[in-house]
């Protein structure tokens, strides 16, 4: 029993992406930072042990967890039938509006409209996902290792939009580049989870405690504020 | 620990691990044929070319070989655009793995250029031939043959290196597997059947690149 | 967003680097070792050892790297058996590294003329005696240049200890990437250490081999 | 006229000066045979003549056209002579035909056809038409260098150096590759030839050349050079190679 | 008893018979000259005598011990018949003085004095002392090869085996060794030899053996062989050698 391991240990080990900003990302001092790192030191407060985090990539995130080299892993996970064989997924933590964005010149108002389009997204992610679904035949997407590569495509002028998270994209703009990514369209909120390895019903258990408390006491809406820039939506 | 290696997927993934075996083999195809014809042409520059443009060549073979191949393929496929030069990312991979293979193949094929024995090239000249006659009809196959074993091997790395093309969204073998298994977390099972078939891709390509010495040097280079 | 100037860009990079040159140092050294004793397999009079140094040699260089490190990693975890990263980085660093000096040593012994076993024999020498006096102080000396030539891809293949959590150089330039989104300045820098740490190893295996050359003098 | 006229040729390899002021006349149709110590200079000699070697000082002359050191003039005088090694370095990637075949259509700018029609009658010449298909690694020491003759002669050179071109051969291979030089000799191809045959020397050369310390100590026509050598150092020489 | 007692022996290579049934016995003291053309099975003869190959069929004894393929045995007989190649093979890591001494040290267990004493006795006796502390890069092909002989001296052999030891040298650099050699066959020591060097057989050796073809074809001593040869094989052999 995952739980009562984490419990006698004394420490709780959780996966965070650090290639992922504001979900993950690094401080000068090399140390994650962001949403996700918020929310898994908020876990291990709430169990009452010391959290180690362990920074990963989305190549890596899953055997972590399945070798049990750590026991949750918080990297802005989507939900899918395939992965759910996989892993459990807890409740809902996050939100994450992603849409498609493009410079301003671009005509583009709809799934339909990219069609012939080179789009890029960071591979695995949950905007990943949902592109994958929407997009219609002939759409040309490019799936880069992470969001460093998504954005770089995108500025060097390898691919013309980008579908990836709002905040990302209002990151890139505060940064005035010569192409600015503007939203053309919302694909759709799709909330993030915490995975933990299956047949661990205590755990599960005391992670959705956990995190339905921490919505009611408004300390996600708190991490949200901080790391989103605004509050957490209803659905969640 | 009881981990339940499940392969089920492969009857719906096939056709992605095909397109990245596809991938792969082309990449190395054309990396292998257009890097080693600017590796012999860079051999020849820094064995017996003209003298200005021998430290060009060199600063170019000692900043591939002194770097990581990903960090070259990101200045290729996001810095060339910059200056642009804007291609695919299969055509900046390609692009890449011919720069890299062209400063290792240079540096093989030039040992093979100077461990030619000194009567070659007096041969040549004494009947007539040009000092770049003498290289291209008598010099040049013996010891591109010499160095053979070694090229080959340095072509089957480059096929093994090529693994870092799909970080740019090529989609080659690795990025099939890791295509798979950010739909569905099997990354173990992904990474063992990619791995099983980069190892017989690898043990392939030997025995195609045997072959193609086998047809190339019909005959004992002189040493 | 946090900011980062230049000089955390460099600091994070060269503290990050220390871990490339520890691997390289574990990987090279475990590698030389482990390379040895594949050599001795391979070239050795047993056609079992023979064969499985062969097909060793054959896996190790036929599958990329990265996988092994990944295999090395979690598909040890998968049995149970839980080894920190450092040890297996160190790990599968060192089997990759000693299949290949196995190789390049393989030929480096070859390549000592059949004359010098032949003479060895007639003098009455056994095997083990013509590899430790004759045959393996000559291959030594002609194995030196290859074999700092091939510590530059020991050093860059670190580069791929990321996908078991190590941060080294590359990593940490991926990580500042993300969070700077100014991937020429620290991808400049990191080419830049890469080539400060590599360029002397390759130049000394060119200037040790023309010494070799120059004066073909085995002594 | 002379076909080959050597004179005041100096050589020096950094500080050693290995020609010291070499003067020969060679005279169309003679076969001279150049001998002498190791290290005496003999196939420096050659080399020069053959413009593998820039000399230091001095002149040689081929058939009236002075030798000079730029490409033009040197593809020029290669045509005119020919060089054949020790070593023979025939191409082990061509096969005996095609090594004969291949200068010709390279330099001299033949077709296909005529270069292989005179590779055949050349590589008859020396005995060698059935061996065209082969590579050199399946053709005997003695095979090889006869190829390499054929190869030199398909250029229609009018002279022909020959440097110690018997002496990485097995002893019963000297005698085939021999009997060609005589018989191109017997046609009145003039010869240079570094030698240490002296029973052939002595049958077969209008003339010998007796080279020592970078001079040329002595020079005649056989006969009296074997038979009444003046200086104790080719009488020493000579009593070495008869030991 | 004959010293070395060669009876019938074959050796193939695939299914390529080299040695036909081979019949010699070298009596203690016998200076052998073993002459043939190139192919016919001299080297090998040496080789399986020394046990570098080993033989399909017959027996080979060397002083009334039979050679036998495994290692104690080859070793045994390693060290009572030493082995001088056309090559030299020195070991090139090493001065001419650890050369001789390397393996009586080894193979020996001799002590680092007492091989040195040996070492400097053997290189004095092949005129060398000198260069006791040369590497071999540093000495001449002749010297080379004297070393050679002296290192294999060192082991005290009852028998030398001599391929062509001679082949690989200048012309003027044969004699130095053949005399080192003349000087061991005067002192006594048992000398079996591949060479092309006619005159000295003639001279220095009690019998002469022509191979041809895998076989011993001849065998006698050197006035009977060289002044009347009976076969047709040999004259014609013999005829080469001297044109
Ligand atoms: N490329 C070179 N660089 C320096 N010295 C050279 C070179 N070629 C020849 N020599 C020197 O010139 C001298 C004459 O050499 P050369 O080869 O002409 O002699 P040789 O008479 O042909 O001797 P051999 O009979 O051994 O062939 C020798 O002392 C040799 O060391
Ligand atoms: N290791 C080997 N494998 C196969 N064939 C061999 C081997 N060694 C020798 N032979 C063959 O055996 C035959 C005799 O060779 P050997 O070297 O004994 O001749 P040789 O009389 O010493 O000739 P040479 O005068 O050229 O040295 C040749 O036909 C040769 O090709
Ligand atoms: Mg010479
Ligand atoms: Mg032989």
């Amino acid at each position: 029993d995952a739980l009562a391991d984490i419990t006698k240990r004394g420490t709780i080990n959780i996966a965070v992406p650090q290639d992922f900003p504001p979900f993950g990302s690094v401080g000068t001092d090399m140390k994650p930072v962001g949403y996700d790192v918020d929310m898994a030191a908020l876990i291990a407060s709430k169990l009452g042990v010391k959290l180690e985090l362990v920074p990963v990539t989305s190549a890596n995130r899953i055997p972590y967890l399945q070798t049990n080299k750590v026991d949750l892993v918080i990297s802005s996970l989507g939900k899918n039938p395939d992965r759910e064989k996989v892993i459990d997924f807890s409740t809902a933590y996050a939100p994450f509006f992603n849409g498609v964005f493009a410079p301003a010149d671009l005509a583009v108002a709809k799934a339909e409209d990219l069609k012939g389009l080179t789009v890029g997204v960071t591979r695995g992610a949950v905007e990943d996902l949902e592109l994958t679904k929407i997009a219609p035949e002939g759409t040309d997407i490019k799936r880069y290792e992470d969001n460093n590569g998504t954005i770089s495509a995108f500025l060097s002028g390898q691919v013309k939009a980008i579908a990836t998270g709002n905040v990302v994209a209002a990151a890139i703009i505060a940064r005035k580049p010569p192409k600015r990514p503007e939203i053309k369209f919302l694909i759709k909120n799709s909330p993030c989870f915490v995975g933990l390895n299956k047949n661990e019903p205590a755990l599960l258990e005391k992670l959705n405690a956990i995190i339905a408390d921490a919505k009611k006491s408004g300390e996600l809406n708190a991490i949200a504020q901080k790391w989103l820039g605004s509050d957490l939506p209803a659905d969640i | 620990m009881g981990y339940h290696f499940e392969f089920g997927w492969i009857a719906e993934y096939w056709p992605v691990l095909l397109k990245g075996v596809g991938i792969t083999l082309q990449l190395i195809a054309i990396g292998a044929l257009f890097g080693v014809a600017l590796g012999g042409a860079c051999a020849w520059v820094r064995a017996l070319g003209p003298a200005w443009l021998r430290p060009v060549v060199a600063t170019y073979v000692e900043m591939i070989r002194n770097t990581p191949f990903l960090i070259q393929l990101f200045f290729v496929f996001f810095g060339l655009p910059s200056l642009g030069v804007q291609m695919s990312e299969l055509q900046a991979a390609n692009l890449a793995m011919i720069i890299n293979l062209g400063a290792y193949s240079c540096e093989i094929i030039r040992a093979g250029i100077q461990a030619t024995p000194k009567g070659q090239f007096e041969a040549g000249a004494s009947l007539g031939m040009s000092r770049f006659q003498t290289f291209w009809y008598v010099v040049l196959i013996p010891s591109l043959q010499r160095i053979w074993p070694a090229l080959s091997s340095q072509i089957v790395i480059v096929m093994l290196g090529s693994a870092a093309v799909s970080q740019i969204a090529a989609e080659d073998l690795t990025f099939a597997a890791n295509f798979i298994q950010s739909r569905n977390f099997r990354a173990f099972e992904a990474y063992a059947v990619s791995t099983a078939i980069y190892l017989l891709l690898a043990i392939l390509l030997r025995q195609v690149l045997r072959g193609v010495g086998f047809t190339l040097f019909p005959r004992r280079a002189a040493r | 967003m946090i900011q980062f100037s230049t000089w955390d860009i460099v600091s994070n990079l060269l503290l990050a680097a220390r871990w490339t040159v520890v691997l390289s140092l574990v990987s090279f050294i475990g590698g030389g070792i482990v390379g040895l004793l594949v050599l001795f397999a391979r070239i050795g009079k047993f056609a079992g050892l023979r064969r499985a140094a062969k097909v060793y040699i054959e896996v190790f260089q036929g599958t990329p790297l990265l996988m092994q490190l990944f295999l090395a990693f979690f598909g040890l975890g998968l049995f149970g058996i839980n080894v920190p990263a450092w040890l297996a980085a160190g790990f599968a660093l060192t089997l990759w590294t000693a299949a290949f000096l196995a190789e390049i040593w393989r030929g480096c012994v070859e390549a000592i003329a059949k004359g010098q076993w032949e003479a060895s024999s007639s003098l009455g020498m056994g095997y083990m005696q013509q590899m430790r006096w004759v045959v393996l102080p000559q291959a030594l000396k002609i194995a030196v240049p290859p074999t700092v030539g091939f510590s530059v891809q020991v050093v860059k293949g670190t580069a791929l200890t990321s996908i078991i959590g190590f941060v080294e150089l590359s990593k940490a330039g991926t990580m500042v990437t993300n969070a700077t989104f100014q991937p020429f300045t620290v991808y400049g820098f990191v080419a830049l250490i890469y080539f400060a740490l590599c360029w002397p190893l390759s130049k000394s295996s060119q200037i040790l081999e023309r010494k070799l050359n120059v004066a073909h003098r085995n002594h | 006229m002379s076909l080959i006229e050597i004179t005041e040729v100096r050589k020096s390899f950094g500080s050693n000066e290995v020609l010291k002021g070499i003067n020969i006349d060679v005279n169309s149709g003679e076969v001279i045979a150049i001998i002498g110590k190791s290290g005496s200079g003999k196939s420096t000699l050659l080399r020069c003549i053959n413009g593998l070697e820039t000399i230091n000082a001095g002149t040689i002359a081929v058939a009236g056209a002075q030798l000079l050191p730029d490409d033009l003039h040197l593809k020029a005088l290669r045509l005119k002579v020919g060089m054949i090694f020790q070593g023979f370095n025939l191409f082990p990637h061509l096969t005996a035909g095609k090594n004969v075949m291949l200068s010709q259509m390279v330099v001299k700018k033949v077709k296909k056809d005529a270069a292989e029609a005179m590779a055949r009658r050349q590589l008859d010449r020396v005995g060698l038409l059935h061996k065209f298909d082969a590579y050199p690694d399946e053709l005997s020491g003695g095979q090889q260098q006869r190829v390499a003759i054929a190869r030199a002669l398909a250029m229609e050179p009018i002279a022909l150096l020959c440097d110690e071109i018997t002496s990485a051969l097995d002893p019963e291979l000297v005698q085939e590759v021999l009997a060609v030089v005589k018989e191109l000799a017997s046609e009145g191809m003039t010869l240079l030839m570094v030698t240490h045959e002296m029973r052939f020397a002595r049958d077969v050369c209008s003339r010998v050349v007796f080279m020592h310390q970078g001079r040329v100590h002595e020079i005649g026509p056989p006969g009296e050079v074997f038979a009444s050598p003046r200086t104790p150092e080719l009488q020493q020489f000579l009593g070495m190679q008869a030991a």
